[in-house]
């Protein structure tokens, strides 16, 4: 078995020697990060659940991975997520109203409502479009990094996907790709122990994610998924290493999905509330806050404080997504092509002309 | 009889055909203890325990390769692919391997497996929750495609799939899932592959179509009614073999045409009909050929609504065609 | 101007733009050292080296994925799949993923990638390196689909389709890789996507094709002519977005229409021209349309020549809707 | 590095204790077979050459691997071969002259001339039909093997496939699959070296193929492919355990490809005739003969009268195949589907009627 890799021990305590060289500030920007993904996917189940919007995928218990792994990242970099990202789109720079307008598929999203929730994208932020097939962003991650190398730049691609994606063939052609070129590629695997009701003892024969990367001459490396600042360490010890041309790392992250796969799932029919329960003991953010607490920069009215203002923020977004319109169903037919094509075109003015009429 | 859903259809017929036949075997994502992500198989994993309703990793071209095998060996494997966007890894498998291996072999490996597969729009899933893609399938020499628009018809037609020694995609319309009971036989009864069913008939106008849409289209045809054409609904059922003469027949009483479908509409199932009928009808045509279907871009999600054919817009096909 | 044939037309397009835009990248397996299994990329890994020729491990859907990934950053990836036969490992890569990004982001994601495959029958192939799928692309919205039939139009074409912003799927004619030579220019020089060819004008019947069965028809054209039939062939060279103008301008001249080609006839992409024309040019129409396509069947090899549509299967057609 | 195993020396030398327990009869079946192999490589080749078939795909080089692992297999056992396996297909029990008419697509194919030359086939042989996309192969070969044990049958899945062809999604797929549901699989990787014109080393960034077995929690062996013992040594062990319940195996067989990929490839374009000679060198059927002489089974008398034996068995084809008709042109629309549906029906009539009238 691959050694665990640990920072924080679950009752907050650490060896000064193996903390990562964060400043305080940069610790607490963690933190709040943290508390910001919490606060969004709490929101965002009770806005599906009072039927405000039609889908939600709570990422809760995955929070130290998002943020701990991308935190790294420069601006130049580039994230190719699979669609429990939330708190990485949100560190990477994706606006909360962006955020909120994709969940409610309005006039102000990007993407014009053309997606279901989670399905985030920015250009800006180097957040490569979200698909839900699960498998096919990795080789494109590959590709981002693979080019980073061509070009000489210093650039890193990192990848996301879960336990689950780890036996779709598309997982073993990147993977494959990454170690022969040398890609400037991370993969983040984030083992949240369930592909929906398949636990990741039915997913593969193997009992770890990590030593998968034997198979393609690179490293793989597990880490306490639930402790921020161990993904952070080993996240910026392989973006650095892609960054300079040392190839590609596999990181496991070795976590769980507090909640429902998604809101369409009822996850009591398939796994018992005693290991949900203990791994709810292992909550990321409880560890973190202690860890905090012991490094004494963290104090209760602090709590208050950042809970306060992550449920803000969510809150305003929430406001405003909900005083916008939908996109014009005119938007409907632009972005298949560049330019429109005539059966398009037509389709269009057929349509326009039918739903006057109508 | 009890009533029931397209779900508990499904579930009936597989519950039914195990018992009746033990190399009858489910595997794919979710399908076991879950009983599916649509709980098409509730109740199974129970019944007939993990070597028969197996819960597979997350690798569509595992389940089919590995369903393909099973076949060989005498098993009949009724794989599930969660929807039918997710059936891309294993396209290789079905369009290169499941469809040809009776052709390559001369006839030597039938490659019994009935592939199901949720499908088709309407539950706001945006882009991969919802496409039709039947035309992929149905463009491939070697497969049988079906596609019930009710619950008897559902557990008819996918007995007699399984039972049928071809390749077979049984995509059931999500949408309608759930959306109302109907009678359905318990015990033997199956529902010959390739015969359409007229489920109105009338006299000026046909309308062709399947799956969820069938009840878009009465919904126009009594509308229509209103104002005074009558058309004719013919459910296809079966894609692949098309019932040539259900279609030939309708068309030659009406001479005129309306076909609806929910995929993409350049290259989608009706043009294949539309094609037949500028061969084999020419002479009953009296307007020209709509069709009525999804639009020409990737699948939204906001708009879905509007994306989707929905008796406003195959109304105003038919009254173009009668008008004409 | 020199005279090349399609594998050099290909060729000396890629040579070009290489030289011309150092973004473009080319890979594939076999393409390096070894040229191409075809030798469409001859000479480039010499001249460009391994980081813009590059030969990949055997999974086609690392090799789209990668080109996604590459386009994102702003190189322009050329990849070839050695077979069109052989693309399905990379289908989902392609439908799921290059075709939908610019609309799934709004815009923002355009996925600029041309991928180069040689593509149908007439090298005694077998089931496996001969297919014509076209279909299966041209029904999946946000990819553009062109097919040359000679070499200017492929060298123009190719350039026209690297430069491109959307993802194109560029199928190269095999049978005819090395079938004739004609000149082709050096240097600048585009033919846009979108512009069908009318390679032979006539009166009676139009002719609907493209790649290597342009031949055929102009072949059948000829013998038409003996027996005073006048034949109008129309080379359709890019089948999305179709050239719908130059079709309905012949149609409506000629009231007859014979389509041709060589994928499977069932929902082969003749329907939906014929579905078109049914639809908007029924009026016009004088005779059945007639689709002179391979069988329903999957690819054989011994009688591959009977598979294959040729001028005599297509003269027929012709007769038959000249004297409906 | 996976140790390779080995049993015959190049220069025929080896250790009794190393032996596997085969009798004379048994060695020397093996050598036939070798030898019937290579002779109809050579042959297949020449009638290319000669335009008399349209395509060959010689295996010459790769006799030890085919012989060796397919040895073992009882006639319940099932083969799921890639392109190259001619070998164990006549090991198998198809008989040469099914072999030459699948060649010539002729009449007498029980295919029906319908695939490419070394496309075998045969129900009887358990011999699954031959198929050209790489890797499509092994999921079938894990749905064999799993059906088995599913129904408690002591019956085994050979799967083969190449080097190239690891690095497909299929492989993938397969290798989780069966260390999951520990199929009674055995994967044979014949690493010859060459996948078309892409050596070994640049088509997955490990040395070997073998450890890729890691990734799916079951064993990898590496083996000499050239040494016809050691195969069947290393086949034997695997196909047994898999046959009484202990899973797979993936076996990577070390060979070379000594001719071109097939009749189309020229393999002077990408790699050095040094390297070729350095292998032929190696030939397998050397190594064997020697050990045979060592063990004092072999004699020149012998040798002549195996090879003319093989050399008439494969003319005596060659003259029945070049006897019979194609098939006729009304087959082509047959066994698409069980019966015949209307629009193949309507087709086939038209196609007749055509063909009687041109
Ligand atoms: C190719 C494909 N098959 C099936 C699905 C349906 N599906 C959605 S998420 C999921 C499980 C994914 O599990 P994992 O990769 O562990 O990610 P997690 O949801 O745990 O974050 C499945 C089966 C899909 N989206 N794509
Ligand atoms: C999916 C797919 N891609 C590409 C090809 C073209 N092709 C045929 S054989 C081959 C190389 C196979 O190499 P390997 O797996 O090592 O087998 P070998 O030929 O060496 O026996 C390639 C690329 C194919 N047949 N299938
Ligand atoms: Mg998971
Ligand atoms: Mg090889």
């Amino acid at each position: 078995m691959t050694k665990l890799l640990r920072v924080v021990s679950p009752d907050g305590k650490y060896k000064e020697k193996d903390e990562p060289p964060l400043s305080e500030e940069e610790l607490l920007k963690m933190y709040r990060y943290m508390m910001l993904t919490r606060a969004l996917d709490t929101r965002g189940m009770a806005l599906q659940r009072q039927g405000r919007i039609g889908f939600y995928v709570p990422s809760s218990g995955e929070e130290a991975v998002q943020i701990g792994s991308s935190f790294p990242l420069e601006p130049r970099d580039w994230i190719v997520p699979a669609y429990r990202e939330q708190g990485a789109a949100l560190l990477r720079g994706i606006p909360m109203a962006g955020i909120m307008a994709q969940l409610y598929g309005n006039e102000e999203d990007t993407a014009k409502g053309r997606q279901m929730p989670n399905h985030f994208t920015s250009r800006a932020a180097h957040f490569v479009p979200t698909s839900s097939p699960v498998g096919t962003q990795i080789p494109i991650a590959v590709g981002l990094g693979w080019a980073a190398r061509i070009r000489g730049d210093n650039v890193v691609a990192l990848g996301y996907f879960g336990d689950g994606a780890t036996s779709q063939g598309d997982f073993h052609a990147a993977m494959n790709f990454a170690g022969l070129f040398q890609a400037n590629t991370v993969f983040v695997c984030k083992n949240n122990q369930w592909a929906i009701s398949v636990p990741f003892g039915n997913q593969t024969g193997t009992n770890e994610v990590a030593i998968k990367a034997q198979a393609y001459g690179f490293e793989g490396v597990r880490v306490d998924g639930n402790d921020v600042l161990a993904v952070y360490q080993a996240s910026k010890e392989a973006i650095d290493k892609a960054r300079f041309g040392g190839g590609p790392t596999l990181i496991e992250a070795v976590t769980y999905r507090m909640g429902p796969h998604t809101s369409s799932d009822d996850p009591t029919r398939y796994r018992d509330e005693a290991e949900v329960e203990k791994w709810r003991k292992k909550d990321p953010i409880v560890r973190f806050q202690r860890y905090l607490k012991e490094k004494g920069i963290w104090n209760e009215e602090m709590e208050v404080e950042i809970r306060q203002e992550a449920e803000a923020q969510v809150e305003e977004a929430v406001v405003r997504a909900e005083k916008r319109g939908l996109p014009s169903p005119a938007t409907l037919f632009d972005d298949v092509y560049a330019e429109m094509p005539w059966h398009i075109k037509e389709a269009k003015e057929a349509f326009l002309e039918y739903l006057e009429k109508s | 009889m009890p009533e029931m859903n397209i779900v508990q259809a499904v579930n009936s017929a597989l519950l039914e055909e195990m018992q009746r036949d033990d190399r009858v075997i489910l595997l794919g994502e979710d399908i076991g203890k879950n009983g599916g992500v649509f709980r098409c198989t509730e109740g199974l994993f129970e019944e007939f325990g993990p070597d028969r309703v197996i819960d597979t990793p997350l690798a569509e071209s595992g389940i089919i390769g590995a369903s393909i095998g099973m076949a060989f060996y005498g098993l009949r494997p009724v794989p599930e692919i969660q929807f039918l966007d997710f059936i891309y890894p294993a396209f290789d498998q079905i369009v290169s391997e499941a469809a040809k291996f009776r052709y390559r072999s001369g006839g030597e490996y039938p490659c019994q497996i009935t592939i199901r597969s949720p499908y088709g729009g309407g539950i706001k899933g945006g882009h991969y929750h919802s496409q039709s893609t039947e035309t992929y399938f149905a463009h491939t020499p070697g497969l049988k495609v079906v596609i019930p628009s009710a619950p008897y018809d559902t557990k008819g037609l996918l007995l007699s799939s399984i039972r049928d020694p071809d390749p077979v995609l049984f995509l059931e319309p999500k949408r309608i899932y759930r959306a109302g009971r109907e009678e359905v036989p318990e015990g033997e009864f199956t529902i010959p592959l390739g015969e359409a069913k007229v489920v109105r008939e009338g006299a000026d106008v046909s309308i062709f179509a399947y799956g969820a849409m069938i009840s878009q289209c009465t919904g126009a045809a009594e509308q229509a009614e209103e104002v005074g054409i009558s058309c004719e609904v013919v459910d296809l059922r079966t894609l692949v073999p098309l019932d040539i003469d259900a279609v030939l027949d309708s068309v030659r009483k009406t001479g005129r045409v309306v076909i609806v479908y929910e995929a993409t509409k350049f290259l989608g199932y009706g043009a294949e009909i539309a094609a037949i009928l500028a061969e084999k009808a020419i002479e009953s045509l009296e307007a020209p050929i709509l069709r009525v279907a999804g639009l020409d871009t990737p699948f939204p999600y906001t708009h879905e609504n509007l994306y989707l054919p929905d008796a406003g817009r195959i109304l105003d096909a038919v009254e173009k065609v009668y008008s004409f």
